[in-house]
């Protein structure tokens, strides 16, 4: 039997509205519909009034789980799809994610984002918004790449006092599947290493994990052992773990799906070779998105982000110093 | 029938009857036209609908199945090239009515590179900006304002008159800040900006109990101080007539103006959902009605069409269809190695001093024009 | 005097009569307390006027002058540890009726280390959130749905039951989604939230006229199925008995109510803004009145309170504001070098599982809960 | 006779409603008061009907801005202080920053946003967004640093066919004054040597340009000769400039006001290294704000933001190695 990334992100749920009853679910069509990638299907009938649609009201939809988790509740909010967290910007960086600092008092909320793109979804239905997010304070922000982080990782930031964004990759949803939830538990916060490897490091998250070992197996079949490296969250990075590899293999390229300008690429690059400059033996390098919108047709997009092929293609040429 | 209305001033309704709309000495020929959009869109999109079954179709396909008649009211009752029209997700029949090529939908769809979006972005996204019609972006709500500000510039301009601009929405999309702040702005600005609301009762599965808490979404329009309609939006002669005569009072001068028209989405939210979740007693009933069939009825009734007419209609329609169809799928999409891959019109690096219009051209020295 | 009432079911003044206001018994008491709130208010503002000239507060000051009785009828009506209360910028007045203290307004505006805000944040920002009292970002419109949340919470654990959740905003304020997105959201979800618009005519120097298109913004409630109260923010009176009467509404069940209340603002946006471009004539006019010497003069003319009576409040208010001004002087500032600097409550790196409160204690496989 | 950075960017309002009929001005407060900072005041009565105010709609005062521009206008809409442009956020990134891409139709709108901190005024009045959009593609963000910048970028953004964030310091506002308006005028895209060195490049923008001068004279007292690079165009950046000027020292310190995770200084870091490791001599650092929000308190602000004295040690410290 196998389960799918979204069934994780379902059995956690599941778990979390059994086991802790300050927990609810709010979100547009989340309730009887079930969300629109059934994320939450029939937890409204199992935890009557605890499981409910929104109104179309991004910015009321954080604002009522900052109210809410000021009352000690533990809201989920989810955003249909992370595109549309934009109109919920300000109640995020401004009024969820500065109100410790300001009060002292702790916001314990989950904001799930389905993130990422998928052939034909085009610019808005498509973006990877962790980089925004992480940018301001107060904010940590996850991004599970296997079936047991998106289980375990989703339970534990529900369990964090702070606003979580808690991005989850739609192309992983269905594609993704594996023999059981029960996969290691990590703490959020630790990256892991998701393939040893002695010649380059990758560091990637998310769906571009997949893409990396994928560039990796390519590159195995010519002797290049590639150490992959899944950052599991982007804020805070785990540069000890990062660093780590980055002694031992003395390359790194980082990978992400977001915009190229800033976001985790760069912020993973400029604290490895702020703090660990001698480790490099060549120009440590980025691969990300291109900088235009993500475009709808399948072949636009396909080559609009990183691939198996556009690793390697990397790869080779940070190899090649 | 009579619009009702509900004015800034007085929710008396005899106060406010509607003058005659401005299509009745063509009345029959008016009424034609929009069931003949309605008709076209309706065939069009039954084709998109067996294309996404098919597998044709990349990505998500949104119909406007049972809303025909108040969309292609809408965009039949405004002018080409005058007029901006903004649809939304389930309007093919208004931008058939305004006169949106066929084939701007099956490229768009099929993703041609020859659409007016080459690929870029697809399905219901497309438009033609500086045709009059914009291109949506998927956050609901948001092309309220982008119309008022196309009004504001022609006002600017000094060739606002005449002209309005227009747009449908959905019941969920009114709950949007985006909603509120443009019309809002509108508003203020008295500009000649329709919004048509299509109260199908559903924002995909949610209904409209979740959605808003008023009885009837038209008692907005006062907050706003616009004008206010509401309407069946199963029926063609109400649309009609609602719609003309919105659009009349907004090209008149009266500011913008708000229909909310009620009926059901005969479809799923979009081709991968079955709409499940609407009760059977709500799809069996009034809202349940198919426009395209009341008007249908409505046109013979009333001898503005013979059932010989129509059917020749559709399988003229039904022919144009399938060449739009044929075409675009004949045409290649983009290429990814010829795409410029560049988010900007502008290209970096400048020339020096070259990109500027305004220069310092006098010698006025620069001037502290406060304390 | 009774409150004017447009519900959403029937705008008929006559059906929708308020009821007698619940401190109708002690009348006089729970005017002279509200009064002494706005008494308190002023002095204080004064004070804080005086201190930002002499360059002793550094950043804004906003005063809520001219807004007093509004403000601490509001703050009266509600019961500290029971209801919800998020003051906006001008209500100082408020949140003494509410029970603040007040070294945490002088504390805040001196940036003192022991203020609710450790010098974090400032002036208005201030609140005491697991107290009843959140505290405001400045993005207008924001606290609506904080507020909501706040209530929805309370119903989710079964404690809703006789409380309410109060705040005020600006007519400005009106024009943000944020405040559509909020109230809509009560609206729906039927909390007990009071909402209180003081329309002061202006959002900093923008007049109503360019900022919104209504007759009254409280032609707005009924589009949003609350119910709504229109009053003259100038009279106590008035205020006390419209503002009391809509909380007792919304503690009773009856949803969320919103209060239009129409006055002027007598100060500067903030004490940096003189005002100069409020007209001579509406300064002249009737909402230009001081709130506090009408209702000096009702409560003496009612026998309330008598001249002396007011006069000895004045001076043991000053005296508490002095108090609290001095206290607040003499502590330190925050020391940067002991300074956490962390936005986090969380401290990483966390240990390993140990952060999880939900483990998958049983042997129950994951299912597929769908097809 | 002095002129002030805010004077600038009045002149330069004042020249484009001069010059071009299709320049209006939209933002709160505007018209007859001039703006909370006074930067068009007097505009409204000069230009009837073309410098207005807006009710408090952010969202949909881009969203006018945007239909205006398709309409052949080119609007400038002051925000009244950058943090409120977070509302703002989707119609600047997923409408004005993804037209051109989609439709083919550009976007000429300049977008003003008083940037940066000041004492006093705390965590929403004192942010810098710059790094926010200039992640997204179809953005061009600018960060004047001087007076003459201030116009003449100002002049240049309502003249490109883009999009510009303008982000205008209101530290520099009346604090920065020059004899005239009239000084160089350089490109859009293009960075400058603010101050010529050879021991340590320093890359800096907008306030942050002058604490990086200052803390330059200061070491020059120790006999350093530190390089400031003023980017002032912060998407694209000006990777020439910044490469040539780190060939010729060897060392890169990155300073900007806004928050540490990403933005600006990360870019810069991580292209400088992709593109130009073979120059560096050390490794390259970055100096930020502090991860939280800002604070009120002109103590915890003096300590939130770089300033001559941490830039000094920071740069002590780069010299070092
Ligand atoms: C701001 C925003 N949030 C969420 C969505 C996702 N979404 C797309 S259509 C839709 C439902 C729209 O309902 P309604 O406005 O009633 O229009 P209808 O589909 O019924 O025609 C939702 C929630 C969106 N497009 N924009
Ligand atoms: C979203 C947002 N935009 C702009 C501002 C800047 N601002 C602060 S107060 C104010 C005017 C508020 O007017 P109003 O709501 O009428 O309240 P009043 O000051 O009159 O009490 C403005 C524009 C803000 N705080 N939030
Ligand atoms: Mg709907
Ligand atoms: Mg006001």
């Amino acid at each position: 039997m196998s389960v799918t990334y979204i069934d994780a992100i379902h059995e956690a749920q599941d778990h979390l509205l059994r086991d802790n009853s300050s927990v609810f679910i709010y979100g547009q069509d989340v309730a009887s519909f079930g969300g629109a990638f059934k994320a939450t299907k029939g937890l409204s009938e199992k935890y009557p009034g605890r499981v409910l649609d929104s109104p179309i009201s991004e910015d009321a939809m954080i604002g009522l789980a900052v109210g809410a988790a000021i009352e000690g509740c533990r809201p989920i909010i989810e955003m249909q799809f992370a595109d549309f967290s934009s109109v919920a910007f300000n109640q995020i960086v401004n009024q969820a994610a500065t109100h410790y600092y300001r009060t002292g008092v702790p916001i314990p909320i989950t904001v799930r984002l389905p993130s990422g793109g998928t052939a034909g979804s085009g610019p808005f239905h498509s973006q990877s918004m962790e980089g925004i997010y992480a940018q301001y304070p107060g904010t940590i922000v996850v991004t599970p790449a296997t079936v047991a982080d998106a289980y375990h990782m989703l339970v534990d930031s529900v369990a964090l006092d702070d606003p979580v964004i808690f991005c989850e990759h739609k192309f992983l949803y269905r594609w993704l599947k594996a023999d059981s939830i029960r996969g290691e538990h990590l703490p959020i916060g630790q990256a892991s290493i998701i393939r040893p490897g002695k010649h380059a490091t990758v560091v990637a998250y998310s769906a571009m994990v997949h893409e990396a070992v994928r560039a990796a197996d390519r590159l195995k079949e010519d002797g290049w052992e590639i150490e992959v490296v899944d950052l599991r969250t982007v804020k805070p990075i785990d540069m000890d773990t990062v660093l780590a590899s980055v002694a031992r293999t003395g390359r790194l390229l980082a990978v992400g799906e977001a915009f190229p300008w800033g976001g985790v690429t760069a912020e993973v690059i400029s604290r490895v070779v702020a703090e660990g400059f001698h480790l490099l033996d060549a120009a440590p390098q980025r691969l990300n998105s291109r900088d235009t919108p993500v475009p709808y047709h399948p072949k636009l997009w396909a080559a609009h982000r990183p691939t198996p092929e556009s690793i390697c293609e990397a790869l080779r040429k940070l190899l090649s110093f | 029938m009579q619009p009702t209305e509900s004015s800034q001033a007085n929710d008396q309704a005899t106060q406010n009857k509607a003058s005659q709309p401005s299509w009745a000495t063509s009345e029959n020929e008016f009424l034609c036209s929009v069931f003949h959009s309605m008709l076209q869109a309706r065939i069009l999109e039954n084709k998109l609908s067996s294309l996404y079954k098919a597998g044709k179709i990349v990505g998500g396909v949104y119909l406007g199945k049972g809303q025909e008649a108040v969309s292609a009211s809408l965009g039949a009752s405004l002018i080409r090239d005058v007029d901006y029209f903004a649809p939304l997700i389930r309007d093919q029949a208004g931008r058939t009515a305004f006169g949106e090529d066929l084939l701007d939908c099956t490229r768009t769809y099929l993703g041609s590179a020859q659409g007016p979006m080459r690929g870029r972005d697809g399905n219901i996204h497309r438009g033609r900006p500086t045709e009059g019609m914009p291109a949506m972006i998927s956050h609901l709500g948001a092309q309220l304002s982008v119309l008022a500000g196309m009004l504001f510039a022609k006002r600017l301009q000094g060739s606002l008159e005449g002209r309005v601009g227009a747009t449908c929405i959905g019941d969920g999309a009114t709950s949007t800040g985006a909603f509120h702040e443009g019309l809002n702005m509108a508003a203020v600005e008295k500009l000649p900006l329709v919004v048509v609301v299509a109260n199908n009762q559903f924002a995909y599965s949610t209904p409209n109990s979740r959605q808003f808490a008023c009885n009837d979404l038209i008692e907005r329009a006062r907050g706003y101080g616009i004008g206010g309609f509401s309407v069946d939006g199963t029926d063609l002669l109400s649309c009609a007539s609602v719609i003309t005569e919105a659009v009349r009072r907004a090209r008149s001068g009266k500011g913008p103006q708000m229909v909310v028209a009620h009926l059901l989405r005969l479809s799923g939210h979009g081709e991968h959902d079955d709409g499940s979740y609407v009760p059977d007693h709500v799809r069996a009933g009034h809202y349940g009605r198919d426009c395209i069939e009341i008007a249908m009825r409505q046109l013979v009734e009333m001898g503005a069409a013979t059932p010989e007419q129509i059917m020749g209609w559709q399988e003229s329609i039904a022919a144009d269809v399938q060449r739009a169809v044929a075409q675009a799928q004949q045409e290649a999409g983009p290429d990814p190695y010829r795409e410029d891959w560049s988010a900007l019109s502008t290209q970096f690096p400048l020339p020096i001093r070259a990109q500027a219009t305004t220069q310092p051209q006098d010698a006025i020295e620069p001037t502290t024009p406060f304390a």
